[in-house]
C-alpha cells in the first residue's frame, strides 16, 4: 500500500547527492520549502545547482531560505530570476564563486512546466532582442520576434503546500503556490513538505492543486518560522 | 532643479487612466503608489505576479500571513472576488495579453517607446516579471522620476541602458510631465503645477512633440 | 462598477455573427456549455468553425451537445479528436458537407493553451511521422522526434463550469473541467454558463480554477438535462 | 479458430503487470475490464484522460452525475485520494512521462512494437488520446483479439494500417498469448490454457523468437 509520508525532513532529502540539481519553489519567503533547506543546510550537501525564482530572501538585516545554503558556499549554480533579494547570493556572485543563470520569470515558470508536460521546446517574445534572449534561436511569427526556450528539469523539487495526504495530493494557500505546483511536475524526485497533513480522502478532489502523480515524498514540517507580524 | 509633483501626485494622475473592469499589473516600488487612488465606484483588479488577481493593500499588523505576499514580498490583502494561482497562469495572464495595463518604474525610455528597467552595467542582474509584461501587456505606462538623482536625463535618444523592451511603453508620467509615446514619437499632453514646457525640454533628451496647448494637471 | 452576469444564454451570445470561430468546452457530454449551444441553435448563426473534443455525443439513440448545430447544417469546420462519437458528423462529413481538422487531444488542449499564455509556438513527440504530423516542422531533441505544433485560439469560448460570480470567477466539478479553463483563456470574448451564480467573495479565492480575467460573460444555465439515471 | 482466453482471462493477466502505487490509463473497451483484478492490497490509480486519476468503477444506477465520466463517456466513480484536472494537466501527465503504464486496444501491431489503434482506410478518423498516450507513458501493454474477426493476423511484420506510434509497445496480451517486445523482436512469453507455440505461429505473421520453455498462463 501506498504512503507518501516520511517522518521528518532529514529522512525525506537522506539520498540528496553532492552536485544535485534542485528545484526550490517559493517566491521571496512565501511557499518555500523551509523545513527541507534546513535539513539540506544540516546534511552538508555541497556543489549544488538551486532552481528557484529567489536565492532566499531578506528581512530587515537578516536572511532567510535559500540565502543559508550560499552563505555557507554549498552553491555552484543559480537559476533563477531575481537574484538581487539576498546580500548573500551579490557577495558570491560578486566574487565569482557562484554562476547565475538569469531567466525571465514567466519564462523560468514555463519552461519547467515544459519539462513536466513533456513539452520539447517552446517560443516566447519574451527577451527577444535583449541580453537574455542572446545567443537563443529566433523566429518571426506573424511579425513578432520570438525565441526558442528549452525545458527545465531537476533531480529533486523541493516543494511546499498548506495541506497534503498519504497519496501525495497537495493545496496551496494564497500565493504560497507560485512555483511549486510546476516544479513538482518536472523533477525526477519531488519531496512536498506541509503545515498539515491529511487523511486519506480528506482532501475534496476537486480542490486539489497538485495531483499526488508528481509527488513522491510527504513531510510535515517541524518549524514553520512567522517572518511577518 | 525643479521639483514638480509628489510621488503621491503622479500616483494619482496614473490613477487616472485605470478605467472601469481593468486588470492592472503593479511595479515594484513608487507604482504600488497608485493602489491608494482607484476611486471605489470603479472594480478594479491589481495583479501581482506571484499570483494574486485582486490584491487589496498593504497589510497592517497583525493582518500579515507568510504566503500572502505581493511582487515586492511585502505582506499584502485581497479584495473580494480575488483569485490565487501558480506562477505559469500567472504569467499566462501577463504574456497572453489579459492584462489591461501595467504601471512601472523605469531608469530609462527612449523616445520611440524602448524601455529599460532591469539592470545596469555593473550591477548585478535581475529582471523578475518585467520582460514578460513588456511583450504581453497593451498598455505600459512608466512612472518615474524626469531625471536621475544627479540630474541627467532618462528620457533619451536611445536607450545607454540594457534593453528590458522594444517599443513598448505607451505613457511616461513624471514629476514634470505628462508624455504619450505615439507615432510621431513623444508628445507633451500635460505638465505639473509649475513647470514649462521649457522646463521639460531642458532636461529630456529625446525629441518631444509640443502640441500648441498643454493641459496643466489638476 | 463591473457585473458580468447576463440575464439569459441567447443575450449572453447575441453579437455571434456567422462565420464566427467559436471553442466549446466539454468532453463527451460532460462540462458542455449546453445552454449556450442551444441558444445559438436558436439564433440560427451559421458558417461557424466549432472547436471542441466532440462533435456532440450519443446516447442510445439520441445525439446531444454540439450534434444539433452540425445536423443543422451550421457548422463549416470541425477542429478536435475524437468525431467518431455522433452519427450525424460523420454523414456529414462523409457527404463532403463539413470539414475536418483532427488534433490529437493533448496537443489540443495545449494550442489552446498556447494561445491563452502567449506561446508562440511549442514542440511535442506526439504525431511525429504520423498521418496527422504531415506537413508539419519536425526537429530532432535529444534523439527523438519532434514536430511544432501552433496556439489555437477563437473568436468566441462556450465554456460550462459548475459555479460562478459577478466577477467571472469559475468553479468546475468532477471532470466538468476538461478543456474548459483551456478555452476561457484562449477566445477574444469567453461566455461562460454556470448552474449556480454566487456573490461578490462568495468563493474562495483557493479555490477558484479560472480567474475571473479569462471570463466576459457569466450567465444561469436555464435548463439541465440529466442524462444519466 | 483457437478461442484461447476470455477477455475476462487476458484483464487478468494484464493487472498482473501492476504494480502497487502505479497510475495507469486504461483505453476504451476491453482494457476496461482490467479495473476488476487489481487486488486490494494494492495501491492503484487509474487515470482517465479527460481529467480523473482515481477512476472507481462504472458508476451505478443512482450514482451516476453527468460531468463525472470516463474517456469513452461512460459514467463513473472515483476513489479515495482521488484528483480532478484539466485536459493540459491530465496530458502533461501522459506525454510527461508521469503515468506509469497504458493498457490500449489495437488494430495492428509490428513486430518491432509499432502500434496501430487509431484510423483504417475509409473510416472517418479519430485519434483522442492515443498518439499523447504513446509517445508519453513508458510502458504500454496491447490487449486484443490475436486475429481479426475473420481470421487475419493483427500482429504483423510492418503495419499496414495508419500508425500511431513507432516502437512504443512493451507487451501484447491476446486470447493466445503473452508476447514481450524486446530488441530481438517478439518473444513469447507465456501460452493461453490449451494453445501451443504452434497455434499462435499460424495466425501471427510477424516473426517470434521462442524460448526453450514457454509458461502456460494459470
Amino acid at each position: 500500500m501506498v504512503n507518501k509520508i516520511y517522518r521528518e525532513s532529514l529522512e525525506a532529502i537522506r539520498d540528496v547527492k553532492d552536485g544535485a540539481v534542485i528545484m526550490f519553489g517559493g517566491f521571496g519567503l512565501s511557499g518555500i520549502p523551509q523545513n527541507l533547506i534546513r535539513a539540506l543546510y544540516e546534511q552538508g550537501t555541497r556543489d549544488i545547482t538551486v532552481i528557484s525564482n529567489n536565492p532566499g530572501s531578506r528581512l530587515g538585516d537578516t536572511e532567510y531560505g535559500l540565502a543559508i545554503l550560499f552563505k555557507a558556499g554549498r552553491v555552484r549554480k543559480f537559476i533563477g530570476s531575481f537574484p538581487t533579494a539576498t546580500k548573500s547570493f551579490k557577495e558570491l556572485y560578486e566574487q565569482g564563486k557562484v554562476e547565475l543563470e538569469l531567466v525571465p520569470q514567466g519564462t523560468l515558470a514555463e519552461r519547467i512546466r515544459a519539462k513536466g508536460a513533456g513539452i520539447g521546446g517552446f517560443y516566447v517574445r519574451t527577451g527577444a532582442g535583449t541580453l537574455l534572449g542572446s545567443g537563443k534561436e529566433t523566429r518571426t511569427i506573424q511579425g513578432a520576434r520570438y525565441i526558442l526556450e528549452q525545458p527545465l528539469g531537476a533531480d529533486f523539487a523541493f516543494v511546499k503546500a498548506y495541506r497534503g495526504d498519504v497519496y501525495g495530493n497537495l493545496v496551496y494557500r494564497y500565493t504560497g503556490a507560485n512555483f511549486n505546483p510546476l516544479m513538482a511536475m518536472a523533477a525526477d524526485i519531488t519531496v512536498a513538505e506541509v503545515e498539515e497533513v491529511a487523511g486519506a480522502g480528506d482532501i475534496d478532489p476537486n480542490t486539489i492543486h497538485t495531483p499526488g502523480i508528481f509527488v513522491d515524498r510527504v513531510v510535515k514540517g517541524e518549524r514553520y518560522d512567522r517572518w511577518y507580524e | 532643479m525643479i521639483a514638480g509633483m509628489s510621488e503621491k501626485d503622479m500616483a494619482r494622475r496614473a490613477a487616472m487612466e485605470i478605467r472601469d473592469g481593468f486588470c492592472v499589473n503593479l511595479g515594484i516600488g513608487m507604482p504600488t503608489l497608485v493602489l491608494d487612488f482607484v476611486p471605489s465606484d470603479k472594480t478594479v483588479f491589481f495583479h501581482t505576479e506571484n499570483g494574486l488577481l485582486g490584491m487589496g493593500g498593504f497589510a497592517r499588523k497583525g493582518e500579515a500571513h507568510p504566503d500572502l505576499v505581493d511582487a515586492a514580498k511585502q505582506p499584502v490583502t485581497y479584495v473580494k472576488g480575488a483569485s490565487f494561482f501558480p506562477s505559469d497562469v500567472s504569467f499566462a495572464m501577463i504574456r497572453g495579453g489579459h492584462i489591461d495595463l501595467a504601471i512601472m518604474g523605469a531608469y530609462q525610455v527612449s523616445g520611440n517607446g524602448d524601455l529599460a528597467n532591469w539592470t545596469a552595467q555593473g550591477m548585478m542582474p535581475s529582471v523578475g516579471g518585467a520582460m514578460d509584461i513588456v511583450v504581453g501587456i497593451g498598455k505600459i505606462i512608466v512612472m518615474m522620476m524626469h531625471t536621475t538623482k544627479d540630474g541627467r536625463p532618462k528620457i533619451v535618444k536611445s536607450l545607454t541602458y540594457p534593453v528590458t523592451g522594444f517599443r513598448c511603453v505607451s505613457m511616461i508620467i513624471t514629476n514634470l510631465c505628462v508624455l504619450e509615446v505615439t507615432e510621431k514619437g513623444l508628445v507633451l499632453k500635460e505638465l505639473a503645477p509649475g513647470v514649462s514646457a521649457k522646463d521639460v525640454l531642458a532636461c529630456t533628451e529625446a525629441d518631444i512633440v509640443m502640441p500648441k496647448e498643454q493641459k496643466t494637471i489638476s
